[in-house]
Parts: C-alpha cells; structure tokens; sequence
C-alpha cells in the first residue's frame, strides 16, 4: 500500500531535505520519482511595467480542515491511480517570500510513466480543487487576490472534470 | 439547532462577512444558507461552496449542525 | 539565454544537493521546477521468480565524446523550446548500486506546463538517443545487457522520431 | 589516411572485435566501414551508428579521419 503524506508547512520548509528524506526511506524499490516544485517569484505587479512596483509577499490563505482533506483525497487518489511507492504533497500556507517553495508534489514509482502522470495529476488537481488562496503583497504597499489559476487547457494540459465550479448547479 | 457559516479570501473581503450562523429551521439547502446570511445578493459568477468540508452545489441539502463554506475559485499551488 | 547544463557523474552524486544549489541560483525568477529523478531498483533477475538472483550493481558504459555531445544537445532543445530559466541533465557513468541515482533531468522555467513538458521531452530523448548502456549484475554471478529501453509508447507518451534506428536507412 | 572504428556495449562482445582502423580509400560509407572492420557478417537487426559522434546511417558517406563508431540500441536514464 502507497504511503500518501500530506503536510501544510506555516513556515518555511526544505524541499529537498523532505525529497531526501523521502527517497531514502523506499529505495531501492523506486525506479522513478517525478517531482513538481511551485516556488513565488518575485513579479511586476504590471507585467506592462517592469520597472512599477514588485511582488514583496504571497499571503496563503486556506480552509483549514477541508484544505487537508482535499490534499490527501488527491494524494490518495493518484497514489492508487498509479500504483506510486509514495505520494507526498506539501503546501505553504502564510505569508510567503518570493524565492520560498509554495508547493511541492512528489509521486516514487517503479517506472517513470506512473511517475509523471501522477505527479501532473496531482499538481493539476491541487490547482483546481484544494482550497487556497493566493494574495499578492506589492512593494508600493498595495494588494489584490489572484483571480484563478491559469486554466489548464491555456496551460498545456487538458484535466477535464478539474473545475469544481462546473458540477455545483449554481444558477447563472 | 443551527447552520455554521464560512466565507473565505475575496468572498469574505466583498461582502465584508465574518463567519455566521443562520438557524437550521429557515434552510433547506445551500442556496438557502446564502440568501439567510447574506440577504438578498447575488452570489458572484464563479462561487464555490462545501458542506461539511466537501465540495457541494447550491441545491444540496443542508441540515442542522452542518458547516456550510463560500468561496471564490481556488488559486494554490 | 538559459542555463543548458550536462554532467556525467563517475561516482554517485547528491540530486538533492544539485537542485538546491541551481533553485537557489535562479530564485526568485523560478515559479515551477519539474524534476525526474531515475534510481537503480534491487529488482529479481526474474519476475517470475521474486526469490531468486536480485540485481547488486548496473554497469553503466557510454560513448566518451558522443554522449556529452547528445546530452547537451537535449538539454538545449529542450531549453529553448520550453523557454526555460535553466535545464540540468546529470547521470552517472560506471558502477552503479541499488538504491543510488543514474539520471537527473530538471526543467526550471516560469510556468509549471513548461517545466513539465521540458522535463519529460529531455528524459523521453535521453532514453531513446543519449549512448549509455546498462549491464545488469546479479547476486549469483550472472549479468546480462538491458536490451532496449521501454518503448515510449507502451510506457504512456508517444514521442515520434525518437528512435534514431528508425531513420538509419539500415537495410533489413 | 584511415577511418577509426568503435563498438560498444553487448556489440562489442558480440563481435569480440576491439576498436579498429579501416584505410580510408576501402570505404566510401559507413556500410563499407562495417564490412571491412567486421568482415562478412551481417549487421544485426538494431544497430545505431554514427560518424564522428552524430547518428548516421549505413549509406552515409565516410572520409579519411574519419570516427565512426556501431552500437546497439541506447538503455540510459
């Protein structure tokens, strides 16, 4: 039976120290380990004006409770889907520096097909279905909510069904 | 004999809410639990919502002791 | 212009400590890393017989010059195709142990669908036209050269043209 | 005024043959590099090649100084 770990990090935390740690522990079963890391990067506010104002912090919002079991029902899921050695999410949740991992995703399988599929799978999944919420701290003071995340299809890689939104019934 | 509330990021910033508790008798379903702790406006275009911590539409049923959770599209990872 | 690095590895190296050196490099321009990590599996001889001869050690041979050579090249298609902020291919050479890394591929770049699709196209092209070739070693003595790398197609992603021996115009 | 040749890998073994030097006015492709490093033997079905450490195929041409270099289908990774 895979392990599927899910963990939300208040502060800081090493991906690689985590990866290591992780590796270590099921080799030399694993043949194959795809890895997805989301880190803050340090944008214009106006991609117009790269002089104008920059990202100084991403504060995380998150549905505590609901958040956790999102991740580890996604975790879970690929973790059978692709019959992983291991799946294992990380997420920050506070305020975030830019350079700092925001995410990381993690699928150890026997072969790299399983691999990459379960980590896109994951990393896909978490975009649209854990709650979170991004807000951009401004070095001229300001802020403003990220609307939505940039839609798969836009993104590369089709994931139907991935819109929550789309199956709740709400009128209009 | 009630209904927990729960708006969260741009959702609660807009509506200047904090969480709420509507009584059970008066709701029905999610929708119901809206137009009970918001009043009369219209939810935004892109709204989800959860019962009891699982995604969950405007029709479905809601009873007493549930938590019932709004929220703009999710922007993590 | 991004970073296009290559390294053959003659003893075993730390992935880990590679990635937090070339993140921390590139923060905070980075916003996704895709990162496949390909590991030895302690696999039987014989999957029929899960308690017979286990593999001890992969024998890893290469074409001195040529496989630097198609390395680099990948990483830099992969590069420029991609937009990326850096790709890095390691892999190891020589004598290689259960448990320990053969290849590293990241793909680092701005957006998670390019880091992504960077980060399989460079291992998809590794497989199929990098020249290393693996002789497995077993706990009873026996060895024997791996045949052919899982066919791409059969392992979940088709990449067309990836087999040089299709266009050798080799008769027969 | 010769062409190297190298094998690799179980090809190698297969033909018991160490890397080899052919005159370079003997062959004009690389099928004719095979032929007078390997004698009359057939090729087996996979085999890669390449001339001065890029892919080629068995009728590309072949000069004086000339690396080419047989293998057997790639297993990195």
């Amino acid at each position: 039976m895979a392990e599927a770990g899910i963990r939300l990090a208040p502060v800081p935390f090493d991906p690689w120290a985590e990866l290591a740690a992780l590796q270590s522990a099921l080799a030399p079963a694993v043949g194959a380990s795809a890895i997805f890391l989301g880190t803050a990067r340090a944008d214009a506010a106006d991609p117009a004006e790269p002089d104008g104002p920059r990202l100084t912090a991403l504060e995380l919002e998150h549905y505590p409770g609901m958040t956790e079991r999102e991740l580890q029902r996604i975790a879970t899921m690929a973790a059978a889907a692709h019959d992983l050695l291991a799946a294992r999410i990380v997420h920050r949740v506070g305020r975030v520096a830019p350079g700092e991992p925001i995410v990381l995703v993690a699928a150890l399988a026997t072969r790299r097909a399983a691999a990459f599929s379960a980590c896109r799978q994951m990393i896909e999944a978490l975009k649209y279905e854990a709650p979170f919420w991004k807000r951009e701290c401004f070095s001229d003071g300001s802020a403003r909510w990220v609307e939505a995340n940039t839609p798969a299809a836009a993104d590369g890689a089709a994931i139907p069904g991935a819109d929550p939104a789309a199956s709740t019934g709400l009128p209009g | 004999m009630s209904v927990q509330v729960r708006f969260f990021a741009s959702l609660r910033e807009l509506l200047q809410c904090t969480d709420a508790e509507v009584p059970a008798a008066a709701v029905r379903t999610v929708g119901d639990v809206w137009h009970q702790a918001v009043g009369e406006r219209a939810p935004p275009g892109k709204l989800l919502m959860a019962v009891n911590q699982q995604y969950a539409g405007w029709d479905d049923p809601v009873a007493d002791g549930d938590e019932v959770g709004f929220f703009p599209p999710v922007t993590g990872g």
